[in-house]
């Protein structure tokens, strides 16, 4: 880390002064390699990887410790809960829902949010004034009680638990894009496509919509992690993909009251939810640095 | 003009300040050296990167850390070195001997306090006193550069005013504590044409008045026609070309000084053809070890790509680095 | 002069609305950007448009482009309205008229191959195959003095000079008559200038073409532009052929800009005419002469009488009261 | 001043009308209402009372202004699990609770976070910087919950320290709020630091060094009153964020608030209670962003005098 000059890149600005960006951080190669083994591949592969069913336990093997704590063994490396099920392959299959839930609510809002802000930051005026209503609306609503509401109300399941978190997460994108929209539309390179007769729609498709994808990417990356972390709490309430499917914060669930006999069981998915948030974390921060058109020479 | 010039007052001597850089060592400022005398304007006329604002901030010992460092170099004050000088001596020297005005006006001041709360604020680091005697002396300050009723202006905020009064106001911070020496960073860039007229008086008139000595930073011939005794031209971290500013005009020695003054339009007259100085100034991380413009200069030859030119003198206090005027 | 001039403007006026109120939008003024100007300008020829910030001379630019919509009068382009062009002929006018705005860092798509930022108005407005387009590319990028293996970089790889010139290669694809020229060097740096002041006039040599410069540069609208108008807060206060002003300017804001412009050479003074106060706020501008609250020779009648618009000279207009 | 804070009075009310909206949908997205309403086990003649006190046989708008009318009183109807009281009752009673974490954990936040944003910021690129970093990173990526039960774990079971659950005295409050707050802090602090970057950056700051300020007033004054409005601005949105982090924290914890009532209610089916506490909720989300709304404006003249 000890480095003698500073990482940086000068940059010439229109006025001369050489503006320093900041030192780029390291290629995320820890990070990425915990995404791939913790949750991609998992999520992917599940039935090939997991060494047990993950439903289905052995009352004989019940509440074993992992395999360095005294009384563990190899068969079962991260230990077993209370009905004897084996905890490495619940959090295999726990990465499946983490992953799906993810990047289909990533996707769903993600296409949602962008197309509002855009619409919203490139006319303004009252459809602005509407949009921006929604999306104060809309991270205003207390999410998690909406979703414990929801599932009260139609039962929980893969669906419930998408539209929940696509009702928070378009609106993040919606005001996101719309802030750098309304920058870039005052950029004399739009006025310069009005000039030459490009649509509406043809700005917002070729001008706007590459110059925010950066900012896109990172926004979605980090939201992953919020994701993540949100389908975590309504598992943990019961408001999540309902049991018996295993999902690392309903094993935390499982694990709470039991903390004090066998710790291992609440431990081991909050690890699992904590890495994997937090590499994506880091991937955001170095993409951020990467990508953010402010740190690059433009 | 009536000013009197008296003796030097700020002395540079062979100023280097380094960007060090994942890029490579940027030599913003690279081996400058000049000296101002009392009541003196002194233009420093460059294109942007050519290292000015660096020098001005380096003077002041405000280049942005870490990544900038003053590397070598002596800066004398009425004969202190003030590169030898702990941060805390600096501060009293800051705003009370040596003083600046920053180019923008629209960002240079907080828009979230009263100007007159920023004003007594630089005031009250140098003088001590009833709060009664600093708002009177604030209020003087706005006078000063001819803020129409003052009493009342040091309740607004940044954002109440115009751009013209907004640079008055900065000027007024950077003279309240009646500095000797004041930088001006172009200072009337971003005024109206007739705005920045009113500025230019208003500092003429000040310096007419307290026998100020004022550095003027501008990309701007006609500011220093206008303004100054004297005017060091610079060019990629180096001062290529220095002398009285008739001099310059009348004689210009350096082929970049002289490309400049025909390369601009002037009010007077219409030229046939403007002179284009062709290319573009060199980045300054990968500097050619000779002079920094032999690639632009029309009457490049070998060893001006080999070593750089020492400063030959082209008339009285007039010297100018090329090596065409060895022969001379 | 006897052909009709390639633009025309007819008593232009554009008023922004100043609007307040909570949910009904109530309308409490209105900002006379530009009120009632006329002028023309014929082929091949320059017309400058010279004021301080707020003088309406880039509101002027972008009526003209059709990038707002007039409140009142016309411009027409061949003796066509332009506000009033649909379907075909608004596509013919989309490449009939071009322009260059002043910061080459935000005019060019960052996210654009400069031979797609260049093609740009070919492939909107005309069915053109891809060949001719990239032939038509490599055509112009020489025009300008770029070269043709540049045509694949993106903007961040050249320097504002260099990337004016491409944006007025991307001005000059589709061979229009007029470009807009919105301060087109004075965001470069000071030896860049000419380069790019030289092209744009050798330019207008070889293909005829029109410009409308846009500047606050009086001695850069002498070396660039055939006639000059001075505009002051929305109105055109004195216009005539660029010798003629820079010989004998009348009214006394041209004089006062005049005044104010920097010297040449230190030898050079002039009279000193130092303008009182600033620019007042173009919503609801000064009574009859708008110049009267900063006018160092105002009379009593300037407070109250609007000057009409007076031709001194053959071609040379001035809107004072002391010409009438 | 008065019309910007009539404006977003007024926003806040749509918001408002918005959330009565979604809770009334709520209870009728899915045929018959009274499925929803009341639990299964709910007698022929508990369902056919409701159906009347609700006027469900009227058409949908009617309901709605019912619903509407009894809402803006405060009336939800009474509650199906704890019987004899009102849902509003019931909801207002546990308020105090959550109100009393959710704010320790804001003032956990704002102590922690802002000075350590600003030294962040001050020493960039040095160790403390990435130190800072590192925790702030971190604290984005737990759990609150699982945080909670850790914390748990370790003071009150195997150190003994703290008590494990309830509420009463600071020593049951630590380990709720910091668990709740934890996030906060580390957003908040990467918020403060990156506003800082930015506000040190700028031409004012140049302008007061070349005054001659000492570098503490430079920061402490100029710049953080400057940066400031930046993470004011999560926290209008991060309010709510607070109060539903409270439903999963309070259940951690047993904490006797309205989150707690929350999860009991929606368990039990006791949909006039889960109605009265969404409203509660966005009342005391859209509370907050007012009152934040108006520190803006103290913080920011622009705003002030607009």
């Amino acid at each position: 880390m000890a480095q003698v000059l500073p990482e940086s890149v000068p940059r010439s600005t229109p006025d001369g002064i050489v503006q320093e960006t900041l030192p780029s951080r390291q290629f995320p190669g820890i990070p990425l390699f915990i995404l791939v083994f913790l949750l991609v591949l998992p999520g992917l592969f599940a039935p090939y990887l997991a060494p047990h069913n993950p439903i289905r336990g052995s009352l004989r093997a019940r509440l074993q410790p992992p395999v360095w704590v005294q009384g563990g063994t190899i068969t079962h490396p991260l230990g077993t809960d209370k009905v004897g099920r084996d905890i490495l392959s619940r959090i295999i299959y726990g990465a499946r829902i983490s992953l799906a839930v993810s990047l289909v609510a990533i996707l769903v809002s993600g296409v949602i949010g962008t197309a509002l802000g855009l619409m919203a930051g490139y006319f303004g005026g009252r459809l602005d004034a509407l949009i921006m209503r929604l999306v104060d609306i809309s991270l205003g609503l207390p999410v998690i009680l909406l979703a414990l509401v929801f599932v009260a109300a139609i039962g929980a399941s893969f669906i419930t638990v998408v539209v929940v978190t696509t009702v928070l997460l378009w609106a993040r994108y919606a005001r996101q894009v719309r802030g750098e929209t309304l920058s870039i539309r005052e950029r004399d390179f739009i006025a310069r496509a009005r000039v030459a007769g490009a649509s509406h729609f043809r700005i917002m498709l070729r001008y706007i919509f590459p110059n925010v994808i950066n900012t896109l990417t990172v926004l979605a990356t980090l939201q992953i992690g919020a994701v993540i972390l949100l389908e975590s709490a309504l598992s943990f309430l019961g408001a999540g993909i309902p049991r018996p499917t295993p999902t690392w914060g309903s094993m935390i669930a499982d694990g709470r009251d039991l903390i004090v006999v066998a710790w291992w069981i609440a431990m081991f998915p909050g690890l699992a939810i904590m890495l994997t948030v937090l590499s994506l974390n880091l991937l955001g921060d170095w993409l951020r640095d990467r990508l953010d058109p402010k740190l690059r020479n433009i | 003009m009536t000013r009197h010039i008296g003796d030097v007052i700020l002395q540079v001597d062979d100023l280097h300040t380094y960007c060090f850089t994942r890029w490579g060592v940027v030599k913003a400022v690279d081996g400058v050296s000049f000296a101002l005398r009392q009541g003196e304007t002194l233009g420093i006329v460059g294109e942007s990167g050519c290292g000015k604002s660096m020098t001005a901030l380096s003077l002041l010992r405000l280049v942005p850390r870490p990544v900038a460092r003053i590397v070598q170099g002596r800066v004398l004050l009425q004969g202190e070195n003030l590169l030898d000088k702990s941060e805390r001596e600096m501060r009293h020297i800051r705003g009370r001997r040596l003083s600046m005005i920053l180019q923008d006006p629209q960002t240079s001041l907080n828009p979230v306090f009263t100007i007159g709360n920023q004003l007594l604020e630089a005031i009250h680091i140098h003088h001590k006193g009833s709060p009664r005697t600093l708002l009177s002396r604030a209020i003087n300050a706005l006078s000063q550069v001819r803020v129409a009723a003052p009493e009342r202006r040091v309740e607004d905020y940044p954002h109440q005013m115009s751009g013209g009064m907004k640079q008055r106001v900065v000027g007024a911070i950077a003279l309240s504590c009646e500095p000797h020496v004041i930088i001006a960073d172009e200072p009337t860039t971003s005024l109206d044409v007739t705005i920045q007229a009113q500025y230019l008086r208003l500092l003429r008139e000040i310096q007419e008045e307290t026998g100020l000595s004022i550095i003027f930073i501008t990309h701007d011939f006609g500011i220093v026609a206008k303004m100054c005794d004297r005017v060091m031209v610079m060019y990629a971290g180096r001062v290529v070309e220095s002398g009285p500013v008739r001099d310059i005009f009348n004689h210009p020695a350096h082929p970049y000084t002289q490309a400049l003054l025909q390369s601009v339009p002037t009010m007077e007259e219409r030229p046939e053809r403007l002179y284009a100085i062709e290319g573009q100034p060199p980045a300054l991380w990968e500097l050619p070890p000779g002079c920094r413009f032999t690639a632009r200069c029309p009457y490049a030859e070998a060893r001006c790509e080999q070593t750089y030119p020492s400063s030959f003198a082209v008339g009285v206090d007039h010297t100018a680095d090329c090596w065409r005027l060895q022969e001379a | 002069m006897s052909e009709t001039p390639l633009l025309q403007v007819h008593h232009l006026k554009k008023h922004f609305p100043v609007t307040r109120g909570l949910l009904a939008m109530k309308t409490i003024g209105w900002v006379k950007a530009v009120d009632d100007i006329s002028f023309s300008v014929p082929q091949g020829e320059t017309l400058a448009l010279v004021g301080e910030s707020g003088c309406g001379k880039t509101t002027t630019a972008k009526l003209i482009l059709r990038l707002e919509e007039p409140t009142d009068g016309e411009i027409l382009i061949d003796g066509q309205p332009v506000h009033d062009l649909r379907g075909n002929a608004l596509k013919a006018y989309r490449t009939a008229v071009q322009a260059v705005f002043q910061d080459p860092w935000s005019s060019l798509n960052p996210r654009m191959r400069v031979r797609q930022i260049v093609a740009e108005p070919l492939v909107i407005n005309r069915k053109m195959s891809r060949a001719a387009v990239a032939a038509r590319v490599q055509e112009v990028l020489d025009s300008v003095g770029l070269r043709p293996q540049q045509a694949n970089l993106y903007p961040h790889e050249f320097s504002g000079g260099q990337r004016q010139r491409i944006a007025v290669a991307s001005a000059l694809i589709s061979q229009p008559k007029l470009i807009i020229l919105d301060e087109p060097v004075s965001a470069l740096d000071v030896s860049i200038r000419a380069q790019i002041m030289n092209l744009l006039v050798d330019l207008q040599q070889a293909y005829h073409v029109s410009y409308v410069l846009i500047a606050h540069h009086l001695a850069t609208t002498r070396y660039m532009a055939h006639e000059v108008a001075v505009m002051y807060l929305g109105k055109i206060v004195e216009r005539a052929r660029t010798e003629a002003l820079f010989t004998e300017p009348l009214h006394p804001y041209t004089r006062a800009l005049f005044s104010a412009a920097l010297p040449g050479h230190p030898d050079i003074t002039r009279e000193e005419i130092i303008l009182p106060g600033e620019v007042p706020s173009p919503i609801n501008p000064p009574s009859g002469c708008r110049f009267h609250t900063r006018c160092p020779v105002a009379q009593s009648q300037c407070a109250e009488i609007e000057p009409e618009e007076t031709d001194i000279a053959p071609g040379h207009m001035v809107a004072c009261h002391l010409y009438n | 001043m008065q019309r910007y804070i009539i404006i977003r009075l007024l926003q806040s009310l749509l918001a408002l009308w918005v959330m009565s909206l979604i809770v009334f949908g709520l209870a009728r997205v899915t045929g018959d209402p009274i499925d929803a309403l009341l639990p299964i086990e709910a007698t022929l003649e508990e369902r056919e009372t409701i159906r009347r006190n609700w006027g469900l046989d009227k058409p949908l708008h009617t309901q709605y202004l019912v619903f509407l009318s009894k809402a803006v009183r405060g009336d939800f109807g009474n509650s199906w699990k704890w019987q004899g009281h009102t849902a509003m009752g019931l909801v207002l009673a546990r308020l105090p609770a959550t109100l009393e974490l959710a704010g320790v954990a804001i003032a956990i936040s704002i102590v922690l976070a802002l000075p350590l944003g600003v030294l962040a910021a001050v020493k960039k690129d040095t160790l403390f910087d990435s130190v800072g970093k590192m925790v702030a990173l971190l604290g984005q990526s737990l759990p609150a919950f699982w945080l909670g039960i850790i914390l748990m774990w370790i003071f009150a079971v195997m150190l003994g320290w703290l008590p494990t659950s309830g509420r009463g005295g600071i020593s049951r409050l630590i380990l709720p709020a910091v668990s709740l707050g934890w996030f906060q802090v580390a957003v908040i602090m990467r918020l403060v630091r990156s506003a800082m970057l930015d506000v040190l950056d700028s031409e004012f700051v140049k302008l007061t060094r070349v005054k001659g300020l000492s570098e503490w007033k430079v920061i402490w004054k100029h710049c953080l009153r400057n940066a400031a409005i930046v993470p004011l601005t999560y926290f209008a949105i991060n309010a709510g964020v607070l109060m539903t982090g409270s439903v999963v924290i309070e259940n951690v914890f047993v904490w006797p608030g309205t989150g707690r009532l929350a999860l009991e209610a929606i368990q039990a089916r006791d949909f006039q209670v889960v109605q009265a506490i969404v409203i509660i909720f966005a009342t005391v989300f859209l509370f907050a962003n007012l009152i934040v709304d108006i520190l803006y404006a103290y913080l920011d003249p622009r705003i002030r005098y607009q």
